[in-house]
């Protein structure tokens, strides 16, 4: 009878907050139990709405509160860092780019999630995205391999190939399996400057970085030999890896428009969405723009697959994942509330909610649920086909500084300031250099040719 | 918005102004009207930009069909305290503005016009411009750390004491180099006259420095206007400042660029009003102060 | 009687004192502390570990990372560029826009409200938008290119050119600063001068060298001191137009300083950074106040 | 109105001793006239009594009343300042009235004061103008209505006239005497020019680094100054002074001159082989062709009502005062004399007074 009351009270509320007529219907996801309010850390992006409404739907569900502090992007570590760092933190919830996560995991800002539950368990079916949640804090690595589960995915984001379906067909051509079907295809495709055949990011700094090391995986090249098992001989300027440094200033200088050096997220997007390219690599999480007339104009025609093969026969992805995590010096029950939130959220119907609202779920069984049939959900095959083989990259307490190495020389090879040998020799040199300054077991392999 | 309102000038036909003596002519006004071209193309471009739909502006199109939804998202969308965030700048900036300049001003006066020891003057003139030189995220943590301390954080006392902070170089600095330039025979006549120093610098000192005060004024509060990363930093959403909001816009993979447009738009006005009314009052106070 | 005046004489004292006494209270509350962390940091190696930090005493190390840093030359040599470049635009440009507008007979008050519209915007909408100004394929300046025949330019993606864009950026970001400056300047200026000195036969060029730049002058060092200081500390335009690339072409020393301090988490040296960024902004003012010296016969 | 009284008053900047043991009375109603040199410390002991300066040691009494430690605008003075000082941003009656509404004086009272100044000073036409849209001549007068318009017990002028052209300045001259004659207003006069000094003072008081070499009448000063400088800075042309050593003889003690020239002196109690240093001004330098000077005409400067001639005297310039019936070309020779009953005798060291005749 009580339970009848609820639900009735709460669907006046839910149609009275104009919520879509599917939640009206349903039951709750989990019984997380009375819990006091949060506050939740989270940055401006596309996939917010997504998550704010699932937040409302757990509001309407529970009757816990939690206060959303949306900050712009560029805004996210530094409130995160400051409030780990002093006193008891405002947030009880982060969600960081997995890139940030190390810091936090690293630096000891994070209760673990059983310290605070010995009972909580993440669903099998939640995927695992190259165990970027976990921290091995003697390895100073992430891996599940004698980690701790510090944080989990909110938001799964791999690199997609984009396709004009319409377009690649009208030219007889198969969507691409390997790099060199992309090469084949921008060759016929490419007509600057109405119609540029391939499209990445080649801007100096995390851009080039990300994009490139899908490329760098496909040909079978690493930064360091294994650092599972603590080798961080630094391998950056293995022949492999100029193989596929090669090939994407090919790939960028033959496909792409003459600022290919400065192209970042932004601008690829804004060349895909209209309708200046014909193929691009990029994050799952910009699907959704593309479907929306007033951001795109070639709505329905984007299609996506797993991005292609390098010449070594492997698929390589970058996983560029949202993890949530709960600061160590929240107060107890806070921290028991978020853990009651992020319970609640794997769920399959929360998961199944949050992609319905325009999120990335992070549950195996929602892309083989009915959504993967919707052709607004047409990415979701690709996506799974990459989770296969996707990796983390930079995992480690150093990534941050890598990356900055990586970022800079990758783009001046682009560029052509460096030959391409050049560059990865100099990077190897400077990883190197860090790797050693906080006592790894390093070196490196001989330099390439220059 | 109009200084010629202020008592300093003069019917335009009784006397030169400083300018017809040296600008004027064609070159002058074919400078001008370029100059006004040059800033407000880009603003246009912005204004055009606030009624476009993001792929309008992605494709560069022209015409087009303009749009108010950019502004309704602004302003009435389900997810947007734009409002709440301009009515945050608009006490911020202007409690700051107003501080800073009864701060500044003061110990301007004070350092052009009494007697310091070297050490004081050069000592606080030196520091305030070594301070101005710091890059403000390296003071931030410290910020972050010593409000929270005093429970000050996600106030907007913080936000205004450290604003006040850093205009204070510049308001100092400016208002130096005018205090400089006036005589200090007028003051002495109004101690003379029966003046208390602090009536002196009040009736006489400050309306003369009027045009200075203006200029202090409107950049203390157009930087307090569009300080970021420590509003950032010591606020949360409830008291996030206009430029905390106009960077949501700009996302991981995207930036919207129609909403930017229309955000910076709506900002604009508000900010341009109240500096108006701020020169106004500034004007009318002194100049009354020192008439009645 | 006697009473009564010394406790104005009193008052008259700590006017002197109390003028400058809030001033001074306000920097040693909110400025001594941070200062001071910073130059503790500089010599220092911080690492976080257990929820905590670590601090070492290594001003060694961050010497040795400052000296070994490969980016730093040609970030400094990039800052000096842009430094020298847009500051000596703004300046002519702010300064010719103030008289004239001064000298406009009617709608200063207009002219300078449309004037200052730039510095309103905030930074990070104008990095965002003046990069689709630039845009390649579709940006303003690309189009009219097009419409009059001409060749597109790489604005922001050639290693030859990028760092000009972001000046014209920065000049017209910053040239109502500028101008707002000597506006007031101009117009605070005692007219009863420049008449009398029309008088003696002046002409319009020797009036502005001889008679206005010299009352100016003043105005004209703070507007310049507190342009070049800013300018040094540019950051949020050129981290959003170009983040520095390509290569190092727009690598600024605080776009450096943000990737050392912020993105790696390295406040040790990034603080040492920092500091040796305000000592090379001293050192550059005291240079160019010594060059102006020099030149002035 | 006031008497002033200033009892051995220094003035000290930082450590340096800019002024010492100045002693001045001033009567009440009278017109004392501060000369001297620039940076002889007349303008700082004017702000001194109005209290812009802080004072060092000693006292200052205005109308009997210690004054030291009051602020400017509790001693009741005006003061009119070299370059006016006007408030530009308030108009010529607002200028006027300023001190009267600080003083919270009547409206209607405020408006009869300002009325009745603006009349006596011919500034009725003005009184809606900004001061930056009157000449030169007019702000002096609104400065000078601003300081009248009180009724003070003591009015302070700083070089008011400097800064106007010329025959302003005697025009104004004449004017600031003749209102001081219709107000009998304590006043105290500083300048540099000491034709002003002469022309308007009831008493001068001739300073020289922060000392008062001598204070008396115009006239009193001319004939009989107290000191060399006050001798060389007072009277225009210049005095002519001339340099040697006492000579005694038989018909009185002379002067032999470093040029090698012979002059008589005055009877006095000068001994001989002592440096002076004996000056005579231009009218008494006899031009008769009998004198024992030989000398020859190198400058004549005709004034009108007499003329200038300067002399070639053994190689020593002198300035004579000759009248304008004399004809006289450059390069007449011609014979002079000195009455030695006009000339002054300092001593060559200290510049201090010996003569004490004539």
């Amino acid at each position: 009878m009580i339970q009848h009351a609820r639900v009735i009270c709460t669907s006046f509320l839910v149609a009275a907050l104009g919520l879509s007529a599917a939640a009206i219907a349903q039951k709750p996801f989990a019984d997380v139990g009375k819990q006091p309010p949060i506050t939740i850390l989270i940055g401006s992006t596309p996939w917010y709405p997504a998550f704010e409404k699932v937040v409302g739907i757990y509001e309407q569900q529970t009757g816990n509160k939690i206060k959303l502090d949306v900050v712009p992007f560029g805004g996210i570590l530094e409130k995160a860092r400051n409030a780990v760092r002093s006193g008891q933190s405002p947030y009880d919830l982060m969600t960081l780019d997995t890139q940030w996560t190390i810091e936090f995991y690293d630096g000891g800002f994070l209760s673990p999630l059983k310290e605070i539950d010995a009972a909580f368990e993440l669903p099998k079916e939640v995927l695992s995205y190259g165990d970027s949640g976990y921290w091995n804090a003697q390895k100073r690595w992430r891996t599940a391999d004698g980690g701790k589960l510090m944080a989990y995915t909110v938001l799964g984001n791999v690199q997609l190939l984009y396709y004009r379906g319409d377009v690649l067909k009208q030219a007889g051509i198969a969507p691409p399996k390997t790099w060199d079907d992309v090469l084949a295809a921008c060759a016929k495709l490419n007509e600057p400057p109405k119609m540029y055949g391939f499209v990445a990011r080649g801007e100096k700094g995390n851009g080039i970085r990300y994009d490139w090391q899908s490329v760098m995986l496909a040909e079978r090249a690493s930064v360091a030999k294994d650092p599972a098992a603590g080798d961080y001989t630094v391998t950056i300027n293995s022949p492999q890896a100029k193989a596929a440094l090669d090939l994407y200033i090919d790939l960028l200088k033959r496909c792409g428009p003459p600022n290919y050096g400065s192209l970042g997220q932004g601008d690829v997007i804004q060349l895909l969405a209209t309708g200046k390219a014909a193929m691009g690599d990029v994050v799952t999480a910009a699907f959704a723009s593309f479907e929306d007339p007033n951001k795109s104009a070639v709505v329905g025609k984007l299609d996506t697959v797993a991005l292609p093969r390098g010449r070594s026969g492997a698929n390589g992805a970058v996983i560029g994942n949202w993890n949530a995590g709960i600061p160590k010096n929240a107060s107890d029950p806070q921290k028991k509330a978020a853990l009651s939130f992020l319970r609640w959220f794997v769920t399959y119907d929360a998961q199944h909610a949050f992609a319905e609202n325009g999120g990335i779920p992070n549950r195996s069984d929602v892309f083989t649920s009915d959504l993967a049939k919707q052709p607004r959900f047409r990415w979701m095959p690709a996506y799974l086909e990459t989770q296969k083989f996707a990796q983390q990259e930079l995992g480690y307490a150093e990534g941050a500084q890598v990356e900055q190495v990586l970022g800079l020389r990758l783009n001046q090879a682009l560029i052509g300031e460096m030959s391409s040998a050049k560059a990865l020799n100099t990077a190897a040199r400077e990883i190197e250099d860090i790797f050693r300054k906080s006592g790894r077991k390093t070196g490196t392999l001989p330099p390439l040719p220059e | 918005m109009n200084t010629s309102a202020t008592a300093l000038s003069l019917p335009r036909s009784a006397t030169t102004t400083p300018a017809t003596a040296v600008g004027g002519g064609w070159i002058g006004t074919t400078l001008l009207a370029l100059a006004v071209a040059a800033v407000l193309g880009p603003f246009a471009w912005i204004l055009t930009a606030s009624f476009k739909y993001q792929i309008a502006i992605y494709s560069g199109e022209w015409p087009f069909t303009p749009t108010l939804s950019n502004y309704a998202e602004v302003l009435f969308g389900r997810r947007s305290d734009f409002v709440g965030n301009v009515v945050n700048s608009l006490i911020v900036a202007s409690a700051s503005t107003a501080l800073v300049l009864v701060v500044g001003t003061l110990a301007a006066y004070s350092l052009q016009r009494f007697r310091w020891p070297v050490w004081v003057s050069a000592g606080f003139l030196g520091w305030t411009l070594v301070f101005h030189m710091i890059p403000v995220m390296t003071l931030i943590g410290p910020w972050y750390v010593a409000f929270r301390e005093l429970g000050l954080y996600d106030t907007r006392i913080a936000l205004i004491l450290t604003h006040v902070t850093i205009n204070l170089p510049m308001t100092v600095w400016l208002m130096r180099a005018f205090f400089r330039e006036l005589p200090p025979e007028i003051e002495e006549a109004a101690l003379v006259d029966g003046c208390r120093p602090l009536e002196a610098f009040r009736r006489v000192t400050l309306p003369l420095v009027i045009p200075g005060l203006i200029a202090s004024g409107i950049l203390a509060f157009i930087f307090s206007w569009n300080e970021f990363p420590v509003a950032l930093s010591l606020t949360s959403r409830d008291l996030a400042t206009v430029p905390v909001a106009i960077a949501r816009f700009a996302q991981q993979y995207e930036i919207q660029h129609s909403q930017m447009a229309a955000a910076s738009i709506v900002s604009t006005i508000p900010a341009v009003i109240l500096m108006a009314l701020g020169q106004r009052f500034i004007v009318r106070g002194l100049t009354l102060g020192a008439v009645k | 009687m006697r009473e009564n005046s010394s406790l104005t004489l009193v008052l008259n004292r700590t006017f002197r004192h109390w003028s400058l006494l809030p001033a001074v209270a306000l920097f040693v509350a909110l400025t001594i502390y941070p200062v001071a962390n910073l130059f503790r940091m500089s010599v220092s190696t911080i690492e976080f570990a257990q929820a905590g930090e670590a601090w070492t005493f290594t001003p060694l190390r961050n010497l040795a990372l400052l000296r070994a840093d490969e980016v730093v030359p040609a970030a400094v040599r990039n800052t000096l560029i842009f430094v020298v470049a847009a500051v000596a635009i703004e300046m002519v440009l702010g300064l010719a826009l103030a008289i004239i507008v001064a000298g406009a007979a009617r709608g200063k008050g207009l002219i300078r409200t449309v004037m200052i519209l730039p510095i309103l915007v905030p930074p990070v909408a104008i990095g965002s938008i003046w990069k689709l100004l630039y845009n390649y394929d579709f940006g303003i300046f690309n189009q009219t290119l097009a419409a009059l025949h001409l060749p597109p330019v790489n604005w922001l993606g050639s290693t030859s050119l990028a760092l000009w864009s972001v000046v014209i950026v920065d000049v017209w970001h910053w040239v109502p600063f500028v101008f707002l400056i000597l506006f007031a300047a101009v117009e605070a200026l005692p007219v009863d001068v420049l008449e009398a000195a029309r008088v003696d036969g002046a002409t319009r060029w020797q009036l502005l060298r001889r008679v206005m730049l010299p009352l100016l002058r003043p105005a004209i060092v703070v507007a310049l001191l507190f342009r070049t200081i800013l300018a040094f500390k540019v950051f949020d335009e050129v981290f959003l137009l170009t983040s520095g690339g390509p290569g190092t072409s727009t690598e600024l020393v605080t776009l450096h300083l943000y990737k050392v301090f912020f993105d790696q988490n390295q406040l040790g040296y990034g603080s040492l950074l920092s500091l040796a960024l305000i000592a090379a902004i001293v050192a550059f003012l005291l240079v160019g106040r010594q060059a102006v010296r020099l030149a002035r016969p | 109105m006031a008497a002033v009284n200033i009892r051995n008053v220094g003035k000290q900047f930082d450590s340096v001793v800019v002024m010492r043991n100045i002693d001045l009375d001033v009567a009440d109603g009278e017109f004392i006239v501060l000369v001297g040199a620039s940076g002889c410390g007349k303008s700082t002991l004017l702000r001194m009594i109005a209290g812009l300066e802080p004072i060092t040691s000693g006292e200052i009494a205005i109308g009997g009343r210690r004054v030291n430690e009051l602020e400017p605008r509790e001693r009741d003075v005006a003061m009119v300042f070299q370059t006016y000082a006007l408030y530009p941003h308030l108009d010529v009656r607002e200028n006027m009235s300023f001190s009267l509404r600080l003083r919270k004086r009547a409206p209607a009272e405020i408006d009869r004061l300002v009325e009745a100044t603006a009349t006596t000073l011919d500034l009725q036409p003005l009184l809606a103008r900004l001061p930056r849209a009157l000449s030169g001549g007019q702000r002096q007068r609104v400065a000078m209505g601003r300081a009248i318009v009180r009724h003070p017990q003591l009015f302070l002028f700083d070089e008011p006239l400097s800064n106007l052209d010329a025959k302003l300045r005697v025009a104004m001259r004449t004017e600031i005497r003749a209102l001081h004659q219709r107000l009998h207003a304590t006043s105290i006069y500083v300048t540099h020019d000491q034709v002003e000094a002469m022309t308007m003072a009831d008493r001068m008081v001739v300073m020289n680094a922060g000392r008062i070499e001598q204070i008396g009448r115009p006239l009193d000063v001319y004939d009989h100054p107290a000191t060399l400088y006050v001798a060389q800075f007072i009277g225009s042309p210049a005095i002519n002074v001339w340099t040697g050593v006492v000579e005694a003889s038989s018909e009185g003690a002379s002067l032999r001159t470093d040029h090698g020239l012979r002059l008589a002196l005055p009877a006095s109690d000068v001994t001989a082989g002592t440096r002076l240093a004996a000056a005579f001004r231009p009218e008494h330098v006899v031009l008769d062709g009998v004198g024992p000077l030989e000398a020859r005409v190198s400058v004549v400067e005709p004034l009108g009502p007499e003329t200038y001639v300067y002399l070639d005297v053994g190689g020593t310039r002198v300035c004579a005062r000759v009248d304008r019936t004399q004809t006289l070309a450059p390069g007449d020779p011609v014979r002079c004399d000195v009455a030695a009953s006009a000339i002054h005798v300092f001593d060559a060291s200290n510049g201090a007074r010996l003569s004490t005749t004539s």
